[in-house]
Formats: structure tokens, C-alpha cells, sequence
């Protein structure tokens, strides 16, 4: 029965609504939640899920976010809930804070809780879900593992899902696993039946077929960039965990096994270390990418503080490194569970010295497929380390998006690198040699020639042929032509993409990586509040000329991102000589992923502030 | 400063091996380390044993961390590909390029301080992993390069220069090598050319983790024992100025002794070392016995030198990992890049 | 999530030690590790010998690297301070927090990855130079935080719930430690309170550089072997689903046995351990003995636990040092500034 | 003789030239050529020596430079060299090529040159140096050791000085060896007499008793900052050797051993660690710091790399660090024995995740000392790192200062710790509660009390009372407290130092650090040529507000750094919002000391480019 404080009448709401799940950590309802959301995608909705977990394996609150959206809004929306289905109770008070006015509460009501528990502005669903299961199960950690899924079937009748598709997914995830199939199926009626039964479903929050998914793919970025790297021909990986980056390396494992290994020797073609730590999978990486090989790393803040001193060495030393940041709040340990945009300053000018390294910024699991294996040829093409900057939003979550594609035409870019018949040919070799006015010098693979070819590397002391100096005329040609190379880069890493107003303004805001789908939702919002924004996605660093021109052509420029520090303003304002007062930052950064609400709250306010305040104070 | 390759003169009175190449096309530039450095004698003994070996120069890839001894790598073998990495990490650089390319001879050549002190992490761990390499530490028991403070393997209640005690215990980097699983187990002395060379000669024909401790006096900076008894204006005058002023060359100490016997080395300050060769009937394929062996020598007062374990087929990492006989560094798209066909299977299994 | 220290109601049942304390008083904030973590118990062993010596709470420095194990400072002594640094660098913390106030007792705590992979290095040095400490590693073989990884404790040839193999070799911490010259070297068993607590009151008693490697099952991921015979719905399901998803609390495994036996003990997975306890008469002054004993045992398949060395009068840094008995952190003005005569005089000696 | 392959009339200077000696590493010539400049001081004539060395112990080339300027100044001046004493043939060619025209050359003639070696427009003085010793000493060694005591003999008659004062000094440097005493006098009058009987002495080139020097003593900034932690009160350091800091750590000992040995115990009120590297010596000194000790480290840039999760860690856990770096050349393993003001931004941002550190800019051993001392007293009160920004130019140069002071009523400033008193009176105690509104919070020592004030120290996922917590409030609100903590560090650090131009104008010039001399005497001969600038010596970060006001009170300002990226600059346009437009670089970065030359003229190039180039594209 629904029971309630008061008579109130439920949010109505059709494939357009947030249901949020609280359970503790390692009770099993990852997988169960996971149904719930894909089974809502098999019916041509778009969903986005979010896990919320602690810094800890069992025993702990997690939630999981799921943003229903026909419309299409991946970003976190932001406010309350619509339903949140109470699992735990250490959390029980905060979750019932969290529920929208007129919004829905499940939980489970074996034991029923008194009135004032709840509140007197939401709808209150309760399903004796232990004492169904304890009746059905005799063995405990059958009966924790299936309340589960008995929950999900109730939630399938509440909502009106598809109950054929919760089937269908079943009995893919455990194919072959025909007794666990049939098990959950069962388990996942129990519940079913008995919401059809006592509970009149469906509620307000309805689902219904739709044709919106199209062709898109669910998968995790930290899967996707690591299946990037397979296809941009990465042989040697080696990687220390850390939370949120590890998965990329565990994914990059499981592909390989799947693609790499010779049908008919059944060898390797890959080789992946877990190191001792950061500093070694770091020189690991620059050893096998010094040898020709192409060679990665991942992993989050505090790796990449241990690899500064490295990192300094492969720029000098020019040596491509790819190396994915899979950003967590920092600084120190961090909130390892949690997201920010926080590494931008500590990549971008990696290493004591005079440094500046190339950054990639992807927006979802297609761009750090993308990405993924561009990063590859960047590297070999620029002989220099390549950052590509995720962070737990994009990495650690299933997100929608485009199909991966590939040409199977494209060759792998290994840059400048001289070979044993241009040596033979007479090609004149000098390891730092700015031969082509590109600031790009040749390289050459150890074991190449007999007689020629071969070079001492070192940090620096060193000239143009890679002989040992302590000329200052020497180190300063060298800086130089570094700094050339580095503008070399901005043709090479990927353009940002603008996205007009629809009416002409004079208003524009810069964003980039997993802020993407907030702030597209936001624009729609502000557009209707009547602010137009144009907007630019800052794909990589160093900075197209694209990004200078969309600044110069705006008078004032909203710089949204998820960090306290504005670190990419830092660097638009540093590498571009950008007056500052034109950049007005938008801030995110107490670890949860930005929100289109956030977003156009703090734009709208700022717009006003900014009519009164002369634009050189406009800075929060 | 910058120093050019000497000229290699083909002197036709030198010996070339079968591959023609004399032992000039082993050497490098011209060394810039103290006159009398024991390093030099090791980088002599490494040209001479890849010269015997008759060793492609350019199949050999040298790597090592920062500091005099890592310095050498620039005065020998000067068409090989060298690698000056940072300080104390050469370990986990090694690894990777002998992953990237398991064709190539790889040499790693540190110090005390770039292996025990600051590196003892990645040396550990590149003894476990068993890649196959041959690592070799000059073991001079100070920081040469930064002027004479005291490693890690600084024996326990020596005075150094500054008259600073070393209160630490010394890290046996032979007894570390040996309790992580190195396959190729020995030490020397870099004056000691009869056992230096052929070691290094075995070490590089070793398919696995092959790891030399080898003791090289250090002229600058060892010489802080009252040894002169007479007057000697120089000494004065450096601890008069309390830091190190004048530096005189010195003569290399080479010894040679039998097996089995004991021998007493002066060095440049007049202290002395016992060294203790093996016995040519010691077992070199137990290691327990070896560890024991070692401990109670030192106990003794003795270090022990020579070939202390060796596992005859030893397993390396890219055994470990099973991986083509192909270098990575020579694998195309056709053999790396699953391809679209693969890509739209993967894409399906995603919706 | 926030967590209060839970409320520390005075049974008044609570059996008091000489200070007026229970050992509630010794306890901290509600673990929040797995459900039959071996690191709670060790935990509830360092609260019973703390209790036992009659400590005061708050003259205990707690200091740990992260990990599962090094969380559970925060679930013992809730009245000291204490301080969870970086990932493997706890053990250069301690020395200085040592430095800084001789007075205190300090307990290092820390796991196998973040003592023996990330810092092994670490691990070393704060073992030759001596700090007095007791040094403790919950030692499960895993990375437990990052969910399941190998550490460089784990066994080579072990196969991880990925079913990745290991293939590097096993680091012996009490190897190390021994060869490194801990003054108190033992090792024992998370649930063997007869054993543990005896000896970690003898380790926080120890003037010097006492470690204990405590082997210390992980609940979550040590489970991979095909333990279960009869179908195992959540097994398969976890497998299934490819990762983590269910994991049930156990008990914590306990065990008791008599010096000079072994026990076979059977971890949560089905995996058995071969514990050999010391036997009585073992002598536990002579290191290099222990050494061989330790190598011959584990070349034998068998685990040694016990008190393994001890130095009963071993010498800390701060004798090395020659320091002042106060604590650093006590002394003023008066203590430490030469003052402007001496400055004046020394300007006169710089013209 | 003079022998000359032209007449040439030499140049004519008294107590203004440059003098530089070539010589071989580890020949001995280090205290000889400390024994000229020493002896000039004390004729009362300012000079300032250099070295310039290679990094290398034995057997390779070091300069020693020594300027002379009774009109004080002591950047380097730039240009060629008016005396070059050339003691090695290695350098030979280009030792020659370094004379100014009218310069005079002085060689060991014992074979001597043929006229092709020489150029034409400088006066050569032969002596043969090898003979007169070889025909004195028999050993090789001494041969080697007195030669150079010779050669400084021959200066003291070409150059007139006052062989009293050599005397003098050889006595106090060998005080209580007479032996050696003895034999250093005769080998300088040996070199002495042959001058005087065989050359026309004096040369051009004269020195004649003045009291330029005044009772400025004469030190390393290595030296000055250790004695500045000692008096500061510091008992903990922790250090790792590396060039060119070891001497930092080295000096304390000497110190230390010197002023903190108990005299009746005879035992140390210090701890000196040589760690295993320098993640392990800052973490001793994070350690040390947290127990209440005052403690240090001395590093260079590698060191810093190293160093930045445990700085970030410190950051966030508010842990009082002092960390000298005495910067060299980077990135990488760099240049160790050159010069450069690179680590400004890898100190300033360190760590990866939001962070920002104390910094302070000595510019001279005056301030090594005095600011050594104050770091202390920051650490303590703001509990967070205090960088001391030295570079290889002030640590490993002797330099003319002003004489250290002290005021025997200043008492340390250990911040705010409660102690077990205002504990047991019952005080609120939150380890990051922000009670007086500075942001900055109070802790207690471990120890302190039996029952309260204890708490556990975690790098972040805490709240205001430090107990574990991952909430986004939490961690948003602590951080937002650290920005107030270092807004309150501005009023804390050195103020900024400003120099008027002689008339009024509205260019500016900022600048920090080593710069100043070559600087100051830049302003004079900018000034001469027309170009007034006001000068701002920037000695602290964050900036105080006088340094936004300096900007904003000028129309374009030159900010002058030994760096290539204008690290300071990126600071000023960050952190102060300023246009960058305004900021014209003026950047000196091959590793050897910035000249009043380089300086000036790069100014004055820069202002007549202004005048043509529209402002915002006034940027190299
Ligand atoms: C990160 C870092 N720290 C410190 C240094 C300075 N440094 C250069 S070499 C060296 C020690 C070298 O000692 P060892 O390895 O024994 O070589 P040796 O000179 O004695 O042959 C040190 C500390 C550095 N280059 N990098
Ligand atoms: C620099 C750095 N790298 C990686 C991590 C991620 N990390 C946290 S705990 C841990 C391993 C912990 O293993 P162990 O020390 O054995 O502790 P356990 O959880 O097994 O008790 C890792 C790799 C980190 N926190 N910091
Ligand atoms: S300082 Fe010592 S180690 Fe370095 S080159 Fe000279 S003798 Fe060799
Ligand atoms: S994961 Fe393992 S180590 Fe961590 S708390 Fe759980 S059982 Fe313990
Ligand atoms: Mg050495
Ligand atoms: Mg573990």
C-alpha cells in the first residue's frame, strides 16, 4: 500500500526524472542498480548513472545516481531526487532530506517506520523486502544478494519498465550461468508481483519506449581510453593503482588478452607492468617509449607529483610518454573517490624548471577513445610527454555515447624518426638539430646502424648533437627551439569546438572535459532566462589560435571549471596574454560533478553583478 | 665544455675480433673523471669484455642514473645509445626499454649512493622482476659527484672527509641481490682485471638478472685516514681551506690474487680492504649457502669476492610475460590495431 | 560520511590498569573495514598490549602510508595523536616525528604494498639507521584499498581475482629487516592473540628499531582460489559481474599453537598458511642464524613466526647522535639562539 | 718582459676592471684566487668574485671571476673580462677571445706562445710560472699547490696591491700551521720579486687603498641562510645532497657543531639527517614539524620535483616546513652548477590539486640570514611550507654584505599551538576551525594532554575537527579557508622594496632575488641614457598590495628574471589580475648571472619597440 503522513500527490512525470539508490558498499546492488539503468536504455531512454562511493570496500554508504532524460541531458541536473529508493539506513535522514517536494520514497518496511521518520511533503512506498526475501532464501548471502534484485522488481513495476528487457540483460551478464539466470529472474518477479499486488503502480514517475538512444554505446571512459590506447598501438604499459585511474589499467589488461595475444603462438604482443610506484611506471614508460616502443601510464594526483621529476626528463630529453590523469580531488591523498579538474597547472608546466607539456581534454568515453589513441602519434610526433586529462566523472562512470570508429587506413604517426637506410644515405644526424624549422628534431631507434646514428641522452648539458656541454649558448638555443616545437603543437592537438548562440552575443563561456554535457544543459537554461552564451570546448593545450579569436571576439568570457583555483584561466590568461578582467571564473569544486543548475545559477548572478561592478573587479 | 669523441685512429697493429672491429671501437669519450678513478679501470674492464665477447657496439644499449660512476657510460662503447636518466631510477628506465626491444644487450651502470640510497627501491624491484640485464654499481662507498658525503653502503662508524661519523648500517647490496631473487649473483674490485672482466663477460652472456657490485676506490674523496705520517703540504692545505682545493691524480690500484686466499688492498688513503676471493670449489648454484657465506665472511671483516651465485636457466621477464618474439618497437597497425570490423563487435556488445 | 568516536561508557565492570585506565580508553573510532579484516584484529591486539604495559594513551604517536591497514590508526588510541601521510613514505615521517620529542613512544603502522613495493625504499632506511619504534606491517598480500592487486609480499606464481598472475619474486620483510639491522625482528599472525600481543609489547618496549610483520588475511580479496566445491550463487555472481560487487563479512580467522609446531591455517579462501612457531630454545640473538633459518624454512614451504632477533641493548639514532635528552620541541630561545655577541664575533670574522 | 705582438697600449682603470683566472679543477687555485679578492677587501675595495665551474671533480675548466668596482657594484658587468690570467691550456682560444680590446692577458711562459695564439689588440704578460716552481719544489704536488700562490704573487705587482694584506690573510687562513704558512709567503714573494725585477710594474690596471667597504662582511648565501636556521631556531634538518644547495645543509652542521653543543653535556641540541633522497627528507621534516620541532630541508629543483606530494600534503595538513631551494639550471637533472630563477612556479603551485605556497626572495646573504630566520617564525604561524627561494648566483658565491644582526629580545613565534592549560580552562579545541578569522586554525602538539586536544592528521576527507569525512561541504569549506589563511600571509611576508627614479615616469621595473645588483646599476645606466624607471623588489608571495599598486600606479613595467617563461610574471598576472599586456618580459636564461649590461640593454631595446608596437602585442 502507499503509505503516507499526509495525503500529497506525487511529482507526475514521464521519462524525465532522477531516481537515486542508497545502499552500503559491497552488499550487491552495483549490479542490480546497473540492470536498472541499461534495462531504461533497452527501452530507448537516456540515462545517466553516477556512483557516489567512500574511499573503502565494504560497510560504507554508496549511491547511484541515475538521471532519466528523454531529452537527452547527461549531465548531473543537480537539486533533489525524485526517487530515492533507501536501502541503508545508516543514511536514512539525509537521504529523506534529499528527495524533491512531492517526490517518492521506497524502503524497505519490514520493520515500518514511524511517521516521523518520514516527511510530510513526499510520497512513502514501502516493500518488506527482508521478510519477502528471508521467506524465499534460506542462506544469508543468498538472501543479501537477491533482495536486490527483488528490489529491482518492484521498482519495474512501480515505474512501468519493460520487464522483458531486465530479463533479456540477465540473462546476457550471466550467460552460460543458466541456475544464476533463472535465479534472479525469479527473484526479480518476487518483487514484481508483489508491488502489482499491494502497491498501485505505477506512480507518477513513469517509463515509457522511446526512440532517443539511437546507436550510442554505454561504456566508462577509463574502458574507453584504454581501448584507445590498443588501437593507437600501445605495447608496454605499466601503471601503479590508484583510485580513480586503475580501471583504465585493469581495461587495458582485458582488451589486450582479447586482441593481442597471437592466435597461433598464443604470445603477447603487449606488456604490462604494475610497478613499485609512480616513479617506476613512469621511467618505465620513458625507457620503452626512448626504445621505440609506444608506451603509457595511468593514474591520478599524487602519481602525477611523484613523476614531476621524470616528466622534466622527457621533455628535455624529448621522449614520448603518454601518460592518463584520471583526476580526483586533490591535493595530498585527496578524496580519492571523488571528481575535480584539479591537475590542469601541475601538468601543463610538470617539473621544476622552465617547462610546458602538451594536455588533452576529452568530454565523454568517445573522446578518450579518440584521444585515447591520438595521444600516440602526438607523442611520437612531438617527441614530448602527452597528458590526457580525465577525471572520475567521465573515467569511473558508464556514460552514453557516440560508437567508437576507426579507419582501418590510418597508420600509426611515429614522427621523426631516422632509419638505417637514411644514415647509409649519408643523412646528416644530429639529435637536436632543428632540421625542418618545426623545432622538431630526429631521432633514432637504439640498435639502428653499426656506425652512425647513435646519441648519449641526457636531462641537458648537452648541444644540438647530443655531445655533453655546459655552454649556456648551447642550453639557450636548445630552450628555445623547445619553446618552438611547443608551437608547432597547437596545430596538432584538437581544435576546440564552438557552439553559436542562437541569437548573436556578446557574452561567451569557456569549458572543457566532463563539465561538457552541464554546460550544454545550463546554455538551454540561460537561453531561456534570455542570456545567450557562445561556447567553447578547449580540447587540448597548447591553445589553438581558435581560442584566442573566440576571446578577442567577446567581450566578457565565463571560464567554467571544476576546481577552486581556475587553473585553465590561469593558463589562457598566461599563454594567451588575456586581460584577466575579461575571464570570469565559474567555480565547482567540493568533489561532486558540476550541475547545469550550478552552472547557470552562478552565470546568471555573475551577469548581473558584472552590470554594476566595472569589469576589472569581476572576479569572485 | 664540450667533448668530442677522440678520433679512432685504425691503428693496424691493434687485434680486431671476428666481427673486424678493434677495441678502440669499444671505447668512448675521452673520460672526464678524477685521474685514478677506479671507474675508469671498469669502464676499461666493459670494453675489454665486450671486445672478447665480440659484441655488435651498437646492439648493446648503456643506461644509467646520475653521478660520477653514472657518468661513465659516455667513456665507453661510443656506438651504443646511452641513457644519463635521473638519479637513482635507471632501474625502472632499463626495464622499460628492455621491454620495448628484448633484442638488445642491456647495461646498467650506477653508483652506491644512485643504487643504495636513493634508488634501493627500483633496485629491489628490478632484481625480483628478473629482467634481463647486467647491472653493474661502482661501489666507491661515497657521493663522488656531490663531493664526498656518505652512501648508504658507507661501512657503520666511518669519518668522512668533513670528519662527519656515518652512524648507519651499510647496506650489502650482494645480500640484497641474493635475498630478491637476482639470477646472477658477484662482486669485484675495479683494479682486479683478471676477475673483473671475465665476470662482466659472464654477467652479459647471462639470459637474466645479472647484478656485479664492484668496488672502486674513489681518489677524491676516500682519502680522509691520517695516513701520511709525514708532513704533507697538500693535505694541510685542503684541511687548512676545509674543503677539497687541490685533487692530485693518482696511479689506479690493481691487485692480483689467487683463489681462495685473502688479500689485503691499500688504497689511495692508506686504508685497507680484505678481500677474499672464492675458492674455485665453492658451490655457485646455492643461494642460502651463499647468503650464509657472505654474512659470516663479513662478519669476519671480509669481503668476499668473485661469483657468488648464478642460476644456470634463469627465467626473464619477458618469459614471465610470454610475450612474441618480435621487438615491440618493430610491431605495424597490422600486428597492434584490432581494426574497425573488431571495433563494431566491441560497439554492439555496448548497447 | 562522518564517524564519531563512538561513546566510551564507563562499565564500571571494565577491569582498570595502574593508570585508572580501560581498555576502552585504549580503543578508537569505529572500524570501517571489512567485516573479518585481519587488520581489526591487530588492531584490538595493539589496544590490549598498550593497555597491558599501562601506557599512557596520549605519550603514543600513531603514524601510518595509506592503505586498509594503514587506516586503522583511527580505530585504536582515539587519545593520540596521529597522522596518516602519503602512500609508502610513513617511515621518514616517524623518523622526524622521533627527532622531534625522544620522549614519545611511536608506532609505525603499514601494509605490505605500502612497505614493500611503493616503500621498500623507506622501509630500509629507517631500519639501518636505527629509529626506535615498534613497526608494524598488516600483511595480506594484496593492495586491500585499490581492490586487489599484488603486493610484493605476494607469492610468485599466486593468481589474483582477475585472474592476473604474479610472477615477480616474494619480498621477505623479516629478510630485509634482519639484513638491515633491525634490532627486533618478529613475525606472527593476525589471530594469534597468545602470540601478537606478547610480542607487540615487547616491540613497543624495544629502545630501538623494532618491526613485526603481521600476516593479516584480507576478507575481500585473498578469496580467488575454487575453494567452494558446492555451486556458490554469490561466487558466480561476483564473477559473473566481473568485479566486487558482493562481499559478506566472516569471522576473523584465530588460531592457536604450541612453540615448535606447525599449524596449518586456512584462510578465508580455502588457502592454507604453514605457520612454524619458533620453538623455545631458539636463540634469538644471532642474526645471521636467524637469517638462514628464516631461508631454509621458507625454502621449505613453511612460514616462521615468533621473535626471531633481538638485540637486547641496541643503540637509536638519537644515541647515534649524541642528542639532548629534552625533546627538540621543548627547548626555547635561551637553548637554541647564539644571540648577537656571538653574531658579532662571527661578522668580525668575515671581513 | 711585456711581450705583445703589437704595441698596444693597455687599458687604464684604477680599482674599477674585471679580472678572471682559468683554471684546471681541483689544481689548488680555489684559495688562491679567494686570497686576491680577500685582499682587495681589504684595502678597502669592494669586489665581488664568481665562480664558474663545471660539474665535474677533477681535471675540467672553473673560472674564477673577480669584479672590482669602488663604485660598489656587484652584479656582474658583462662584456669581456680586462685581466684574464690564463692558467689552462684547454680553454685557451676562447679564454683569449674574452679580453676586452686594450684587456691584458697574463700566461706561464715557460713555453711560450708563438704570436698566431695572441690577438693583437691586447697586451700579453708572460711568466714562466712551471720553471720559477719547478726550479723551487721538487714534489709534484707542491709544484701544483704553490704554483698558484706564485702566480698570485705576480698579481700583487702588476696590479699594486698590498702584499701586507696577502700576508696577512695567509696567516689567519693557516692560523697554527706555520709550516705551511712559511712556505706560502715565500712562493708569493718568489712570484712577487720575478715581476718586480723582470716586468714594468704596474700595469694599467691599479689598486690603490680606499674605505668603499665599510664594515660589510664578506659570506655565501648558503653559508647566511644556515646561520639564519640557526638562530631562527631550527634543530631538524633533513636534506639530501645536491649541487648547489649541499653547502647549506654542510654550513649548519658547521654552525651547529660550533653554537648548539651543550657545553657541560657536550650533547647536540640539533639533528642533522642525510636522508636517502628527498621525498625522505621532507618527510622527516614534515614528521619533525608535526611533533612541534622547527625544521628544514635544503634542495635544488630535482629535489622540488621530488618533493611535491608530501609540499601538497603539508599544504593541506597545515604542517609548519621551511624548504631552502637553491635553484640551478633545470628542467631535469639540468645544469647543477649554473645559475637560474626557474622553480617559481613548481614551488608556488606545488603538488598536484589546488595549492598555494609561501614564498620568499633573498637577494643577498644579508637577507639569506634574515629571512632564514623569519621562515621559521612564518612556518609556525601560517603551519604551512615556507619556500626560500636562493639560486646558485647568492648560495655558492662569496658575497659583500651588510653585517648579520640580532635582537636578543625577539623571542621565536611558534603560531598558534594550545597547550594543555588553556586546555584543561576548557578551550574549544578544532584542529581546522578557523576561531579568529585569519583562517588560520590552532593545533596542539602530540603529547600535549592525556585526555584532550588529540586528533589525527590526514592529508583532506576530514572536517573542521579533523575527524574523517568525504563530504563535499566539508572539503569545499576547508579549502576556501586556506585561501583565507594565505590572503592573510600577504601582510606577513617581506614587504616589497621601491626605489624611486630620479624624476618622475611612468615606466616601472619589478624584479627579485639575485637580480638586484645588476639591476640597481642597470637603473643608473638606463637612467644615463635617458630611460627613468622606479624600481620594485619583490620579496615575498603571495604579493603584498603594494606590489598591485606599484603596477597600477605605472603605465608599462618590465619584469626582469633569470627564467625563460617568466615565471614571476605568470604570478603578478594571476594572482594580482593584471592585464599582462603591461608586463613586458625582460628574461636572461643561459644559466650564467644576469649583467647590467644584458639588463639595460634589453630595456632599452624593449622601449624603443614599445613606442612603435601597440601595448598588447608588447610581449617578446
Ligand atoms: C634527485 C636528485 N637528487 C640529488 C642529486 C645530486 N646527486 C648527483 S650524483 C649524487 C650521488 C652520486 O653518488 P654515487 O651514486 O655513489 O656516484 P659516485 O659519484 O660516487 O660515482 C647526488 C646526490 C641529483 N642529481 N638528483
Ligand atoms: C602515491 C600514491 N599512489 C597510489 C595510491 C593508491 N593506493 C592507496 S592504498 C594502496 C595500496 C595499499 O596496499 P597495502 O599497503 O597492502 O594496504 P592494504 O589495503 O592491503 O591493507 C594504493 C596503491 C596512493 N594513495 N598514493
Ligand atoms: S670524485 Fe671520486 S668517484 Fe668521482 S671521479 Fe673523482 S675519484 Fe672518481
Ligand atoms: S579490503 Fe581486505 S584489507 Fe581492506 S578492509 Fe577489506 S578485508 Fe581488510
Ligand atoms: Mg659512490
Ligand atoms: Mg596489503
Amino acid at each position: 500500500m502507499l503509505q503516507s503522513t499526509e495525503r500529497v500527490t506525487g511529482l507526475q512525470r514521464v521519462n524525465d526524472f532522477v531516481v537515486k539508490f542508497a545502499n552500503v558498499n559491497g552488499s550487491g546492488s552495483a549490479s542490480a542498480n546497473t540492470l536498472f539503468a541499461k534495462s531504461i536504455l533497452r527501452m530507448g531512454v537516456p540515462i545517466t548513472p553516477r556512483n557516489i562511493f567512500p574511499s573503502n570496500i565494504q560497510g560504507l554508504p554508496t549511491w547511484y545516481e541515475v538521471r532519466v532524460s528523454e531529452a537527452g541531458h547527461l549531465g548531473a541536473r543537480g537539486g533533489g531526487v525524485d526517487l530515492m529508493v533507501a536501502m541503508n539506513p545508516q543514511t536514512w535522514t539525509q537521504d529523506i532530506a534529499s528527495i524533491e517536494p512531492g517526490g517518492y520514497l521506497f524502503y524497505d518496511s519490514t520493520k515500518p517506520m514511524p511517521p516521523s521518520k518520514f516527511r510530510d511533503d513526499i510520497v512513502v512506498i514501502g516493500v518488506p523486502l527482508t521478510e519477502i526475501t528471508n521467506k524465499a532464501y534460506t542462506e544469508s548471502r543468498q538472501r543479501q544478494l537477491f533482495k536486490n534484485i527483488v528490489y529491482l522488481g518492484v521498482l519495474s513495476a512501480l515505474l512501468q519498465m519493460d520487464v522483458a528487457e531486465i530479463e533479456k540483460l540477465l540473462g546476457e551478464q550471466f550467460r552460460g550461468r543458466d541456475k544464476l539466470v533463472a535465479a534472479n529472474v525469479q527473484a526479480l518477479h518476487m518483487g514484481r508481483d508483489y508491488a502489482l499486488k499491494n502497491l498501485d503502480c505505477p506512480i507518477g514517475l513513469t517509463l515509457r519506449r522511446a526512440s532517443a538512444v539511437g546507436d550510442r554505446i554505454f561504456i566508462e571512459g577509463n574502458a574507453a581510453a584504454a581501448l584507445g590506447a590498443v588501437y593507437g598501438g600501445a605495447t608496454v604499459c605499466a601503471w601503479y593503482p590508484i583510485t580513480p585511474s586503475s580501471s583504465l589499467a585493469e581495461a587495458f589488461t582485458r582488451y589486450c588478452n582479447r586482441y593481442r595475444v597471437d592466435p597461433q603462438t598464443k604470445k603477447a604482443k603487449f606488456a604490462i607492468v604494475q610497478a613499485e610506484d609512480e616513479l617506476a611506471s613512469i621511467g618505465m614508460v620513458i625507457g620503452a617509449a626512448w626504445n621505440g616502443a609506444r608506451a603509457f601510464t595511468a593514474t591520478s594526483g599524487p602519481g602525477i607529483s611523484l613523476m614531476q621529476e621524470f616528466v622534466g626528463l622527457a621533455y628535455f630529453a624529448e621522449i614520448p610518454a603518454v601518460i592518463f590523469d584520471v583526476q580526483r580531488s586533490g591535493p595530498s591523498t585527496g578524496m580519492p573517490t571523488r571528481t575535480q579538474q584539479t591537475d590542469i597547472l601541475s601538468c601543463a608546466y610538470a617539473s621544476h624548471g622552465d617547462t610546458k607539456h602538451v594536455l588533452l581534454f576529452p568530454e565523454d568515453p568517445y573522446e578518450c577513445f579518440e584521444f585515447g589513441a591520438l595521444s600516440f602519434d602526438l607523442a611520437d610526433r612531438l617527441q614530448t610527454p602527452i597528458f590526457v586529462m580525465l577525471d572520475l566523472e567521465i573515467g569511473m562512470n558508464e556514460r552514453l555515447t557516440k560508437p567508437f570508429t576507426w579507419d582501418d587506413s590510418r597508420r600509426m604517426d611515429r614522427g621523426k624518426v631516422m632509419t638505417a637506410e637514411e644514415l647509409d644515405a649519408g643523412k646528416d644526424f644530429g639529435r637536436y638539430m632543428d632540421v625542418d624549422g618545426d623545432g622538431i628534431p630526429y631521432r633514432t631507434y637504439p640498435g639502428t646502424h653499426p656506425t652512425r646514428g647513435a646519441f648519449f641522452t641526457r636531462g641537458t648539458s648537452k648541444d644540438r648533437r647530443a655531445r655533453y656541454s655546459e655552454e649556456g649558448s648551447d642550453y639557450a638555443e636548445n630552450m628555445l627551439r623547445l619553446l618552438k616545437k611547443f608551437e608547432t603543437a597547437k596545430q596538432l592537438v584538437p581544435r576546440p569546438i564552438a557552439r553559436q548562440a542562437k541569437q548573436p552575443t556578446r557574452l561567451g563561456a569557456i569549458y572543457f572535459g566532463s563539465t561538457s554535457p552541464a554546460m550544454n544543459e545550463a546554455e538551454e537554461i540561460l537561453a531561456e532566462r534570455g542570456i545567450h552564451l557562445d561556447l567553447l570546448r578547449v580540447r587540448g593545450f597548447p591553445f589553438h589560435n581558435d581560442v584566442k579569436s573566440f576571446i578577442t571576439e567577446h567581450d566578457q568570457l565565463f571560464v567554467v571549471e571544476q576546481n577552486r583555483d581556475a587553473q585553465l584561466r590561469t593558463l589562457l590568461v598566461n599563454e594567451l596574454e588575456i586581460d584577466p578582467a575579461k575571464l570570469t571564473r565559474v567555480l565547482h569544486f567540493d568533489g561532486t560533478p558540476i550541475t547545469a543548475r550550478f552552472i547557470s545559477d552562478a552565470i546568471a548572478d555573475k551577469v548581473d553583478s558584472l552590470k554594476i561592478v566595472p569589469f576589472r573587479k569581476a572576479v569572485p | 665544455m664540450t667533448f668530442l669523441p677522440k678520433p679512432k685512429l685504425h691503428h693496424p697493429a691493434l687485434p680486431t675480433n671476428s666481427l673486424g672491429f678493434t677495441r678502440r671501437d669499444y671505447e668512448g669519450a675521452v673520460s672526464t673523471l678524477c685521474a685514478g678513478c677506479g671507474h675508469d679501470s671498469i669502464s676499461a674492464a666493459i670494453v675489454r669484455a665486450c671486445f672478447n665477447l665480440e659484441l655488435p657496439p651498437h646492439r648493446i644499449a648503456k643506461l644509467s642514473g646520475i653521478g660520477c660512476s653514472s657518468k661513465t657510460p659516455t667513456y665507453f662503447l661510443g656506438a651504443s645509445h646511452g641513457f644519463n636518466s635521473v638519479h637513482g631510477r635507471m632501474p625502472s628506465v632499463l626495464t622499460g626499454a628492455n621491454l620495448a626491444n628484448r633484442d638488445l644487450i642491456y647495461l646498467g651502470v650506477s653508483g652506491d649512493g644512485d643504487s643504495a640510497s636513493i634508488g634501493i627501491g627500483q633496485f629491489a624491484h628490478v632484481m625480483r622482476r628478473g629482467v634481463n640485464m647486467t647491472y653493474i654499481v661502482e661501489n666507491n662507498g661515497v657521493y663522488g659527484l656531490t663531493k664526498g658525503q656518505f652512501s648508504a653502503t658507507s661501512d657503520k662508524g666511518a669519518r668522512s672527509r668533513r670528519g662527519v661519523v656515518n652512524n648507519d648500517e651499510a647496506i650489502d647490496l650482494i645480500g640484497m641481490a641474493l635475498q630478491l631473487g637476482a639470477t646472477f649473483v658477484a662482486r669485484s674490485f675495479s683494479g682486479d682485471k683478471e676477475q673483473l672482466v671475465p665476470l662482466i663477460e659472464a654477467a652479459l652472456k647471462h639470459q637474466g638478472a645479472a647484478f656485479i657490485d664492484c668496488i672502486s676506490p674513489c681518489v677524491a674523496f676516500n682519502n680522509h685516514e691520517g695516513s701520511h705520517t709525514s708532513f704533507d703540504y697538500v693535505r694541510e692545505h685542503n684541511l687548512a681551506v676545509n674543503y677539497l682545493d687541490v685533487i692530485t691524480g693518482r696511479e689506479e690500484i690493481t691487485v692480483e690474487y689467487a683463489a681462495g686466499t685473502v688479500e689485503m688492498v691499500k688504497q689511495h688513503d692508506g686504508s685497507l680492504l680484505r678481500l677474499r676471493k672464492l675458492a674455485n670449489d665453492y658451490d655457485v648454484h646455492d643461494r642460502i649457502a651463499a647468503m650464509t657465506y657472505l654474512q659470516e665472511k663479513h662478519a669476519a671483516g671480509e669481503i668476499v669476492t668473485g661469483l657468488l651465485y648464478v642460476d644456470p636457466e634463469p627465467e626473464d621477464l619477458h618469459h614471465h610475460m610470454n610475450t612474441v618474439i618480435t621487438p615491440f618497437n618493430e610491431l605495424d597497425e597490422a600486428a597492434l590495431c584490432p581494426g574497425s570490423a573488431a571495433l563494431d563487435k566491441l560497439n554492439a556488445s555496448l548497447r
